[in-house]
């Protein structure tokens, strides 16, 4: 248990580590295809993966840069487009469980996506809510990815590009959001997640290495950490499959550990 | 009878078919998504033919929608997502268009922009769904209030009201149809009747074909009409929806084209790097776009070893082993 | 030109008649089958079909017997379903012609395909409107075939299954069609069509052997005969179409001439 | 592994797949259309059960819905069409059953129908379209206004209101999404996943599978699932919306079941004639439905004549030259 990791990589088993056996997994790209694909191999052989652009329940024998990479056309249970994939992500019958990144997020599980600024003259644009409004929307759950630092943890989002709990409490229902909801945001440092009442964001499980203050310095509102708990280190079935099976050439795990 | 013959007027050189069927100020839909299927080729012939004004609509789009934003043909865009992923995660030349002012956007989400498509392509005045409620993306207009309901914009960006079937408090969003003048699209196949077959994930692309008043169609390869009404199962769109088809060879290229070739690794990050800079990009345009106006040219400077290194595995549609760093 | 025609055969070429060189057909089976077939062979090379189920510009090696025939999925420019159907019916570009039958008509082309008597309480039940109803509020016009006699033609159909020209008019327009209408009836007396401004049914044409009078007898309602000219009859060409290749078996045809 | 096991428990016999799914009061959808593609294997099912008072959900359908209704299974219907085009064109179980006040209809047009799953199966609530305005279509219920609102009867049959987007008047008419407990389906192939394609037109048989809370198919063949998914772009459905699959051949007889077998039509000749009468439909269903609990013994008794008969080629999906008079 002594074997080093990265951040990428307990990120990606951290995340990992939420999936439920038979859960239909909305994947971006990225970590989250890294999250989803060791679940899948560790402890969760049901699960399924499916991207918006219509690939549902790939292969994966390499790892997609993008969801539309033509790696998510393979060994599919059915090739389709984007009308079909958002049927399945808001279909009652099934627990589907969305994998989002975003610029900023707010203790609700807000997101923004969109840009820095005012809409209008922003001083930084990104590429916009894409499908991620829709899987926070929509999906029966969402598990965030997010570098923790206190620029990105803010009171206030610039754009809600795609909504968590919105103000909290039972503000969410009351928009018209029958289901889902952020379930936990995975950071470099830990988990957090949503009280069940308020729905405001806690310090869930901060990383082994990682001080409950810590996290709270990277983060830019403040944040009730009395209840975390030291993460499980990495296993070494997790490590290697993450390493060995799922991303051999470290596409996305980038450097190994020094 | 030569094969593509059948085609008759519908055969069209990129320059024919851009020149005919796209004005300056329409409503232009692209086909594909983010680094597949991008319809490059007609766009480069946009560029070259020097349009202007245009208003696109996209659900998520990468290379094409940076190139034309990039090339300043672009004046109004209906978005839900700009990037190649790890490529570019934002489109460089959208941001940095946004950032400058010098382009209008309307945000709304993938789902959004399925949905009104779909409406257009249906015939639907709008489409109702349950998506953004309570975000930004349904709270806040990009396009000037002022302008609403003027041409290609409708008198609203979407409404948010009660659902007429629930007894209970039940907001819903509805959208408006969107029905572009032109939609643009590359596929794997097109039949010397028209018919067109896409190998893979059809995206949007289908959906945009059909709300269209105008649609170009370049491919890989056209084939006999028999061969693909053997198996009409496969195909996605009848000859009389295509206005012109253009035999495009590698015409979505740097971005992949399933079961032919894998996106281009090396283009797109040299693009990356030049898109960073006004100058840079310009001389990208000159390089790639305004001095190449045939295929061949172009494909001679991406050079065969590229061409090689992405030519896809036509059993697994990808390039395998294919390095992507 | 002296050669024995069947009712049948004439209804079919005359309707056949009614199609354009590039029209995109909604064809049901029956007459119209005959009709789009022959007129595509004799006059209109360039006019397509299509079915309400799905089945595109089908080769009709062999007369299907219903729009969900396996005849109708072979040798197509595409299998599809019944969305992609009723979006072509409905489409701005094209010029869809929909041939539709019914139990009852009125001088409006209003007709009926679903019950005679009160809807609660039927005194016969029919089929339904099926797709009749969304080819007469959304193709481009419609071509009707009925029989032609009293009970049929009335002045007031039980259930307007289906809707023509409304009550006349603008009515149709003001109701919030934008396009379509009846264009003709083909029975197997004649043609009828409507009057420009009124949009009430009149007699354009009459079989050879049929007369005017004779038309205005079998119809229900009072019908403007005064504009009524004489079919020409078939062609031999017409005829050798519709015998030797369209329905070779008389299917649909049924008996040949006595 | 033997083809098969790879379903575990979704692999059912009839009697255990609709004992499990199929319940009284069900809102039920029925695949196919007129003659092809009827789910009749799992219907003779729901007859020999004795499962009473569904309500069913259809656009176009033939010989399954008569068989239901005939049977006394149906207290409600939602519809387009009822009907087998030459064989009969009014389906003739149902006629009597309407005419003799026995069954609740609600008419709805086929495009109505397709959108209304459409909506159950996007998860949307309802949808606009344009058809029947000005009709009895819309201007009359069929369904008790008592019992709206209640149980799976929606509110509203339908609602005309006007577009929010035009400034001008222009009426749309609003569509209750369909939302069925269980959906019925004959499929050519599912794989040993659960893995569905269905070749030849889907008709709406995949909007009405993703609209349901159930899904249960039969199917011609259980195959290999690295068959289906080498080729994925043809197939229909995932197996995570498939609950239970029926190895079923000849599941669609006497209806048509495209590269497997044409449509009988000496089948549909005697039921027309035994149709007709109280008594002889009563034989038929006595001799064809409640006798014949296995498959097996329901094709002997079709005869192997008549197997032969409508054999498909398999080039062509139906039965070249088959005498239909």
């Amino acid at each position: 248990m002594s074997e080093r990791y990265t951040d990428k990589e307990m990120m990606a088993l951290a995340a990992g580590r939420l999936v439920k056996d038979g859960d239909v997994l909305f994947a971006g790209t990225g970590l989250s295809m890294l999250a989803a694909t060791v679940a899948r191999r560790v402890h969760a052989p049901r699960a399924v993966v499916f991207f918006e652009t219509g690939g549902i329940d790939p292969s994966l024998e390499e790892l997609p840069l993008a969801v539309a990479d033509p790696r998510v056309m393979v060994g599919t249970a059915m090739n389709s487009g984007l009308i079909d994939a958002f049927s399945l992500l808001a279909h009652r019958r099934l627990n589907t469980i969305a994998f989002l990144g975003a610029a900023q997020i707010d203790p609700y599980g807000n997101i923004n996506s969109t840009c820095l600024g005012d809409y209008h003259h922003p001083k930084v644009r990104f590429p916009g809510c894409g499908g991620a409004c829709d899987a926070a929307s929509l999906a029966a759950g969402v598990i965030l990815f997010m570098q923790h630092d206190r620029r990105r943890f803010v009171e206030k989002v610039d754009y809600v590009s795609s909504v968590g709990w919105l103000t909290g409490g039972d503000s969410r229902r009351r928009a018209g959001l029958k289901r889902g909801g952020p379930i936990a945001v995975v950071t470099n440092l830990g988990v957090l997640r949503f009280d069940d009442e308020s729905k405001r964001m806690y310090l869930a499980e901060h990383y082994p290495g990682v001080t409950p203050q810590e996290v709270a310095e990277h983060t830019g509102f403040a944040l009730d950490i009395g209840r975390g708990q030291e993460a499980a280190p990495p296993s070494q079935r997790e490590l290697d499959t993450l390493r060995q099976e799922v991303d051999p050439d470290r596409l996305i795990l980038g450097p190994p550990p020094a | 009878m030569k094969v593509g013959e059948g085609l008759g007027d519908k055969l069209m050189s990129p320059g024919e078919a851009v020149g005919r069927l796209v004005k300056d100020g329409d409503l232009v839909a692209l086909g594909g998504f983010t680094v597949s299927r991008n319809p490059m080729l007609l766009v480069r012939e946009i560029i070259r033919q020097g349009i202007k004004d245009l208003h696109l609509a996209v659900h998520s789009q990468g290379q094409a929608l940076d190139l034309l934003v990039g090339a300043g043909c672009v004046s109004r865009l209906e978005l839900a997502y700009a990037g190649t992923g790890r490529f570019a995660p934002t489109a460089i030349r959208f941001r940095r268009a946004v950032e400058q002012g010098q382009l209008q956007v309307e945000d709304y989400s993938n789902q959004h922009m399925s949905l009104r498509f779909l409406a257009g392509a249906l015939g639907l005045p709008f489409m109702p769904c349950r998506s953004g409620l309570g975000s930004d993306v349904l709270n806040k207009q990009g396009f000037d209030p002022g302008l609403r309901g003027q041409g290609h914009i409708p008198p609203h960006k979407a409404i948010v009201s009660q659902n007429p079937f629930s007894r209970e408090e039940d907001p819903v969003v509805l959208l408006p149809a969107l029905t572009p003048d032109v939609t643009l699209l590359h596929a794997q196949y097109v039949g010397d009747d028209g018919t067109v077959r896409i190998k893979g994930l059809t995206f949007l692309d289908l959906e945009q074909a059909r709300a269209a008043s105008r649609v170009i169609v370049s491919c890989e390869e056209i084939v006999p009409a028999a061969h693909l009404r053997a198996d009409p199962d496969q195909n996605s769109l009848p000859p009389f929806l295509v206005d012109a088809v253009v035999h495009a060879p590698y015409g979505a290229h740097p971005t992949a084209c399933p079961y032919f070739y894998d996106y281009d690794p090396r283009h797109l990050s040299l693009y990356r790097q030049q898109a960073q800079s006004d100058q840079a990009f310009g001389e990208y345009l000159r390089q790639w776009v305004m001095d190449l106006p045939g295929q061949e040219a172009y494909l001679a400077q991406v050079g065969i070893e590229d061409i090689m290194r992405i030519k896809a595995n036509s059993v697994l549609g990808y390039a395998p082993g294919l390095d992507r760093r």
